[in-house]
């Protein structure tokens, strides 16, 4: 190791230390509310650290990997840096109230919420399979530990659930990697390139082997689980239903953005070749036509808000995969990363969205104590800013101009056209109609039913703080899409180099 | 002994594990299928290091020392998973002992509240 | 098949034992109904893997599988049986288990397909005697014990190394496996670490009783 | 040169207003401040002035587009976005902005008191931004941007009075009509991207279309996704039902969206894309729903009681006529029937609304003899309903006889399907238009909202939702201004399309001859905007150049006018004096003589005698019920369905974490034997 390798590395170390800070400033600071600020204030380390790699980065030709190949530190991992930050600070902010009423758990929620976006930073930078796996049981440990937070009925079975059948995935995550590197003789993501390029293929099977057929399959199912993908999404509206609200939201936005990121580097890295990718293409195809439709359709009929955002995010996924799949080997003229460019801004625009809907749930049932629909009829009397904002998301979850749901949608479908998957932009758009349907229940409780508790709902001041700013990204990015949108293609021109 | 065969014993390990996993209603014996699945994967990879190292050995005459920590990987790989796996029972014995706290059970099949 | 690299019958035979030791208690495991007992078998079954790895070359494995799972994670279970009273006697039976042993066997007919339809680089082309001791055998002789750190490039493989020479430092493949640990794989060897932290405070934020639980159902 | 931040400036004042209201206003003025009115009205006028002169512009220097600006420019993906100004689009600014702002002063008055007066004012603001900005698009997907924020602003101001479940209900059922239409739309666009992203820009695709570089198969199948949004706004045949529900909404609002915004984008959509609509092969299919819907919703017109949803009726119908006409080619007479409808039926809707300030009710068997206490609004009325009808002089008579008389020119067989509609629509038109005069304001005076609640409580019927305030008197100032101006509209409009003489300044056809300008000025201009030296030959067919419009047509006319005057008397003889052809209407007469007198008898009339044996209403409630029980019940059957397919699913989701983990084994299984079978 050496300090080169040290440097690459600083923002998973700072973002360690932060965490570990932040158990024993437990033990000092009585103030809960001091505490959660203290963190959120703290990721600013692991941000400007961030940063100063992003611009060490600009400029330099080839990716900056360290410690033997296995953590490179490229704009695209650093993308997804700024945003896993960004959305664990607002997370953070927006559960103040929550933490404060945890009675002598606030550390440790904390401290756990750290540690899985620490293990989702390694996530993002690792290019070697062994650390990836490690990584995502980071993530997926403390994750599972904060479902089960609330210590209730629903709350436990929800962290039960997600940490059995996050297991399944990860064994047959860990089945899939193994058969790679069998196959390949190594782990490491470029090396794997490498050989199957030397190793005979035999173009009768997908993927020119069964070996890295059933790898792939088997790596994807692994991750599909966390981007909550059909047949792997199964947790998914169990989970968020029992799950503490500031939990859900934080597994909805940074949980998945983590996943795809790494879906995306190992596609394009290991398996980018133009024969594979035609193969990985078609699968992501039917893969988000399954979500999409699976989605949209079980959501239809849900009474429980938060179970309704689980089946909405399933449904989300599968207009994200459009851009996965949207991979340049089937199409003569478009651009190889506008599919992955895509997806880099949807999943940005829809942490926005997400976290401000989730957001003004959390303001809310605060306040309430109920996550069902019927518990936001009322809300444009009762509180008016918070029935605007939570609108200005779900509209963007629709996906109506001129908010960054909208922008998104436009993004990905035509980067899928653009690769000859005009099909496919077509089902989104289908389901983007049938979509309507069940956000259109949240509006209208929100501005067309009558409250039976006529009071005023006044939120705690982070919880509108972070709610307004998500507000302003649904708006802003919307509105200004190239502001991602470049900064997505600037941190993808290394990864198909 | 050949590759195929030990890999054979694996995948029936994991097929007994996702058995277990599927129909065993104490949490507890789940917890236990669970620990067989990552047993099997293991199998897989130390049967790797052991017959299959990297392409580079099969065409090249000499073999360096790159080569066989490339072999080794798969050892390795083994005991990370081993300690991650036993991290991970020892959550999952946590929330086990919760939810028996919160509904005196451990049985997967009661743990069913949420649904549709 | 290189003659060298054979596997001798007597290690073969082993192999057969242990694994049909193995798959036997694994399904013990999962079909016997006191949970007890299968913990029990539970532990038969990772002596049976770790026997299964000494038998591939695996010392290291093999000991830390005795270690880790036999003597941690199975004294785990066992324990939380006992103390989880009903559990060991009142266990309910296995449900939808032809439900159950179809899928598992369609998966399990997923994996024969792969196996043995892939052409797997075998090192049957083998032929530096160097190479197959330090594969096959259990020494291998290498630089990396000897402390002299080599930097390598990105794709970590083809570095600029030397061969395998016999003047090295003798070391067996647990000299190696722990110099990869904390070398190549120092990254995940780290996290790992932090999982088992992670996975602490969860588990006690999780145990621990609390002054005063929030409401219970309060949203949040 | 009318200049780019100008043409901006239109869309932001209102957009300004809207922000203002939103925020500044409501958290310091309170929900009730008039302030927010006079905002609203400020920059709707503020608007209006530069519309007349980018119109004035658009008049002396022809067509100007304005530079395209790059909105996303990555690899991959270039969306631009910029103003065209063009005579299609000058006109329409002028009507949208001028109808709103009519419209905006007489809301000081009519939602007077409204507990949400600044949340109406807003989305007012907003509503009108959005067409606007929607009327002067560039860009494809900029339109369509605007597209989708009329219909959420439409779906906000339906639903105002959310206390109402129906209000919700429409609002819902407004929203997601139209976005069904929205969805063909959104194909199409898809479908320009795939053929090439370039055509996005709408002067490219012009250009495109000019120089022929669309095959007519791929323009049909874009007009077709086109026309269907098309259908979903304008609310044609088969999505229409959304528009008589929509009345839920305040008067004020319904006589916007059903004269300058929301329905007409629908229409514009169609005259804004016309030259691929001509170079494709669904013109006839334009027409034969435009045709269709002009009859069909004319005749349900006939039976409804509501002021309002006979008035929605015919907005249904009248945008059939338009529909019907951008079908046959006529291009011209389309945007003159929208022009002039705008200003008739925006007074009639006013109107309306005057009454039932005064009432208290929409329903009209509760109203009658407000003639005598109303005399502006009467008198407004009377002349809007005259030009709905068709009567000469008036405008609507001339825009609606260009229509016929190309239809007639046409001599094809959907010319005459169109003319026989046209006639048909016509004379059930005037009818209902004269019923509704009838009754609302000749006879006696049935007692208002009063009278309504109580009958409603004897027949244990939810009480309706009324103002409050039942004294007959004139509605105030501000309210009767907008309906004079409005009237006068109705009256001289119609001199501008004009076919028999010069008058004054303004020339024979001065209309057309100005709407066809465009083609040229537009096709000559290349993507980067700049106008190039020599203006290129029209691509449009020659049946919609100023030379070419159809000359006035006597014996047309004389067969339309004849007809809308039959509607007239048949409604007067039927509810004034009671005298119908004693023949066929044998004991009706009696009947009705009775039910006039006996104010209460008005249900029994129409439940049971007229209904049962009337001609017409037999007709009218055969598709009435056709329309509620086959297109709404498609429509609902349709939801139903996704939902129990859902619920179906939802089967699998049964909270057993095995049966969780078995999904995802078998999904795994099935995926990789599924790439076994299929191969790569």
């Amino acid at each position: 190791m050496t300090v080169q390798d040290l440097w690459l590395l600083s923002p998973e170390i700072a973002m360690t230390g932060v965490a570990i800070a932040i158990v024993f400033a437990d033990f000092f600071i009585d103030n809960k509310r001091t505490l959660s600020y203290m963190a959120a204030l703290l990721l600013i380390v692991p941000l400007l650290l961030s940063l100063n790699l992003w611009f060490d980065v600009i400029g330099d030709t080839e990716a900056t990997s360290g410690l033997f190949g296995s953590l490179v530190a490229d704009r695209f991992a650093l993308f997804f840096h700024f945003l896993l930050l960004g959305i664990t600070a607002a997370v953070i902010t927006a559960s103040v109230q929550y933490v404060e009423r945890l009675k002598g758990l606030e550390g440790e929620f904390l401290a756990l919420v750290l540690f899985s976006v620490t293990g989702m930073l390694l996530l993002v930078s690792a290019r070697e399979l062994i650390s990836i796996y490690v990584a995502l049981e980071l993530t997926a440990l403390p994750a599972a530990a904060l479902a089960a937070f609330r210590r209730d009925g629903l709350s436990i079975e929800a962290g039960l659930k997600f940490i059995i059948l996050s297991a399944v995935a990860s064994a047959v995550l860990l089945y899939g990697i193994v058969f790679i590197y069998g196959y390949t003789g190594t782990t490491n993501l470029e090396a794997i390139l490498t050989r199957l390029g030397d190793l005979p293929s035999d173009p009768g099977t997908p993927f020119g082997s069964y070996a890295v057929l059933f790898a792939v399959v088997m790596i994807v199912a692994g991750f599909a689980f966390k981007m909550a993908v059909v047949p792997w999404q199964m947790w998914v509206p169990d989970v968020y239903q029992g799950a503490p609200t500031p939990v859900a939201a934080f597994l909805s936005t940074a949980s998945k953005a983590s996943a795809f990121a790494v879906v995306i580097r190992i596609m394009y890295t290991a398996f980018g070749s133009d024969s594979l990718s035609q193969d990985w293409s078609g699968l992501f195809a039917a893969l988000a036509v399954a979500s999409m439709l699976f989605g949209n359709l079980l959501a239809l009929g849900q009474s429980d808000i938060k179970r309704l955002l689980g089946y909405s995010t399933i449904a989300q996924a599968g207009y994200m995969l459009i851009g996965v799949a949207a991979v340049a080997a089937n199409t003569s003229n478009g651009d190889p990363l506008a599919g992955p460019q895509g997806t880099m801004y949807y999943l940005a625009g829809y942490a926005f969205t997400n976290l401000a809907v989730f957001f003004a749930i959390i303001a809310i049932s605060n306040r309430t104590g109920s996550n069902e629909i019927s518990s936001l009829n009322g809300l444009s009397k009762r509180s008016p800013l918070l029935a605007m904002l939570l609108t200005v998301g779900v509209i963007s979850l629709i996906g109506i101009p001129p908010t960054v749901g909208f922008m998104s949608k436009a993004v990905v479908f035509s980067a899928a056209v653009n690769s000859g998957l005009l099909w496919l932009a077509v089902v989104g758009v289908v389901n983007t109609v049938v979509a309507a349907f069940y956000y259109l229940r949240i509006i209208r409780a929100v501005y067309f039913e009558e409250a039976e508790d006529e009071s005023r709902i006044t939120a705690d001041a982070p919880v509108i703080l972070a709610t307004s700013v998500a507000v302003a990204g649904v708006a802003l990015f919307g509105a200004v899409p190239w502001l991602i949108l470049r900064l997505a293609e600037k941190s993808l021109d290394l990864l198909a180099a | 002994m050949t590759l195929e065969n030990v890999l054979l014993v694996s995948g029936i390990i994991f097929a007994i594990g996702l058995y277990g996993v599927l129909s065993r209603r104490s949490t507890i014996a789940l917890l236990m299928s669970l620990e067989l699945l990552f047993n099997a994967v293991v199998i897989a990879a130390v049967a790797f290091s052991r017959f299959t190292p990297s392409a580079g050995l099969a065409d090249a005459g000499a073999v360096t020392a790159n080569e066989v920590r490339a072999a080794l990987t798969g050892h390795v790989f083994a005991v990370l998973v081993i300690s991650v796996a036993a991290a991970e029972s020892a959550l999952a014995l946590a929330l086990i002992f919760a939810l028996y706290r919160a509904k005196e059970t451990v049985e997967i099949t009661d743990v069913s509240e949420m649904k549709r | 098949m290189n003659e060298a690299f054979e596997v001798p019958t007597v290690v073969s035979f082993a192999f057969w034992v242990a694994s049909a030791i193995t798959i036997a208690a694994a399904i013990m495991v999962v079909t016997v109904r006191d949970v007890f007992k299968a913990a029990v078998f539970l532990a038969g079954s990772f002596i049976g893997v770790s026997a299964i790895f000494f038998l591939l070359n695996a010392e290291f494995v093999g000991v830390v599988q005795i270690l880790v799972y036999v003597g941690a994670v199975s004294i785990l279970i066992a324990f939380s049986v006992m103390m989880i009273s009903d559990v060991s006697h009142g266990s309910q039976p296995s449900r939808a288990r032809y439900a159950s042993v179809t899928v598992s066997a369609l998966v399990l007919a997923a994996i024969a397909v792969t196996v043995y339809n892939t052409e797997w680089t075998l090192n049957s082309g083998l032929t530096d005697p160097d190479a197959i001791a330090g594969l096959s055998g259990t020494f291998i002789e290498d630089e990396i014990a000897s402390g002299e750190g080599r930097v390598r490039d990105a794709s970590g493989i083809q570095a600029s190394d030397s061969q395998v020479v016999q003047t090295g430092v003798l070391g067996d493949s647990t000299g190696t496996v722990g110099a990869l640990l904390v070398r190549e794989f120092v990254l995940p060897f780290e996290t790992v670490g932090l999982v088992i932290v992670a996975a602490l405070i969860g588990g006690l934020a999780l145990m621990r009783p609390r002054e005063g639980e929030p409401d219970p159902r309060g949203g949040g | 040169m009318f200049s780019e931040p100008l043409a901006w400036l239109i869309i932001a004042l209102p957009v300004a207003a809207f922000v203002l209201n939103g925020t500044a206003v409501r958290a310091f003025l309170g929900p009730q401040s008039l302030v927010a009115g006079w905002i609203t009205i400020a920059a709707v006028a503020g608007s209006f002035v530069l519309s007349i002169f980018a119109l004035e512009s658009v008049a002396s220097d022809g067509a100007t587009i304005h530079q395209q600006h790059d909105w996303i420019d990555v690899v991959g993906l270039h969306l631009t976005f910029g103003i065209l100004l063009d005579q299609l689009t000058a006109i329409m600014f002028v009507v949208v902005s001028g109808v709103s702002l009519l419209v905006q002063i007489y809301s000081q008055q009519y939602m007077h008191g409204d507990r949400s007066y600044t949340r109406y004012y807003s989305f007012m603001a907003l509503f009108t931004a959005a067409m606007l900005g929607l009327v002067s698009s560039r860009n494809v997907i900029q339109l369509f941007v605007y597209w989708e924020l009329v219909g959420i602003s439409s779906y906000l101001l339906i639903g105002f009075w959310m206390e109402r479940p129906s209000a919700a209900a429409a609002a819902k059922k407004a929203f997601l009509m139209t976005r069904f239409g929205d969805f063909g739309f959104l194909l199409a666009i898809l479908y320009i991207f795939s053929v090439n992203p370039e055509y996005l820009d709408i002067p490219a695709l012009y250009e495109a279309v000019g120089a022929g570089a669309i095959a007519a198969s791929v323009a049909t199948w874009i007009a077709l996704g086109l026309f269907m949004g098309a259908i979903g706004k304008s609310a044609q045949f088969p999505l229409h039902s959304w528009l008589p529900d929509a009345m839920e909404g305040p008067t004020s609002v319904s006589a916007l969206i059903h004269s300058a915004t929301m329905v007409t984008a629908g229409v514009f959509l169609v005259a804004r894309f016309f030259p691929l609509f001509e170079a494709s092969n669904v013109m006839d299919l334009v027409a034969l729903i435009g045709a269709f819907t002009a009859v069909f919703a004319a005749s349900m017109g006939l039976v409804a009681n509501d002021i309002k949803r006979v008035l929605a009726y015919s907005t249904i119908s009248q945008l059939g006529y338009m529909v019907m006409a951008l079908g046959i080619g006529a291009y011209a007479p389309a945007l003159f029937h929208l022009f002039t409808h705008a200003f008739f039926k925006a007074g009639l809707f006013l109107g309306a609304g005057s009454v039932h300030h005064a009432s208290g009710t929409f329903n009209m068997r509760f109203m009658g003899g407000l003639r005598k206490d109303m005399k502006w609004t009467y008198w407004t009325m009377v002349i809007g309903s005259l030009s709905l009808a068709g009567l000469f002089p008036l405008s609507g008579f001339w825009s609606k006889d260009e229509i016929l008389a190309t239809a007639f020119e046409r001599e094809s067989g959907v010319g005459w399907v169109v003319l026989i509609a046209g006639l048909v629509a016509a004379f059930m038109t005037a009818f209902y238009m004269f019923r509704a005069i009838y009754m609302t304001f000749h006879g006696e005076y049935r007692g208002g909202a009063e009278v309504e609640a109580e009958m409603a409580r004897n027949a244990n019927l939810p009480e309706p939702v009324g103002l409050g305030h039942t004294h007959r008197h004139e509605s105030p100032w501000m309210m009767v201004a907008p309906l004079i101006v409005l009237a006068t509209l109705a009256v001289v409009a119609g001199f501008l399309v004009n076919p028999l003489f010069d008058v004054g300044p303004i020339n024979k056809h001065a209309f057309a001859t100005f709407v066809t300008e465009r083609n040229e000025s537009v096709f000559s201009v290349d993507q980067h905007g700049d106008v190039p030296a020599g203006a290129e030959e029209s691509h449009l067919p020659d049946a919609v150049h100023a030379g070419a419009e159809p000359e006035f047509n006597i014996p047309v006319a004389a067969v339309s006018s004849v007809m809308a005057a039959g509607g007239i008397l048949l409604a007067y003889a039927m509810y004034i004096t009671g005298a119908v052809s004693p023949v066929a209407m044998g004991r009706r007469l009696s009947a009705i003589y009775s039910v006039l007198l006996g104010k209460y008898y008005f249900d029994e009339l129409y439940e049971d005698r007229i209904v049962v044996r009337g001609f017409y209403n037999r007709l009218a409630r055969s598709l009435a019920w056709f329309d509620t029980a086959w297109i709404d019940n498609v429509n609902v059957q349709l939801a139903k369905l996704t939902a129990n397919v859902g619920r179906g699913l939802a089967n699998v989701q049964n909270g057993q974490a095995q049966a969780y983990a078995a999904v995802m084994a078998i999904g795994f299984v099935v995926v990789l034997f599924a790439f076994l079978v299929w191969g790569s």
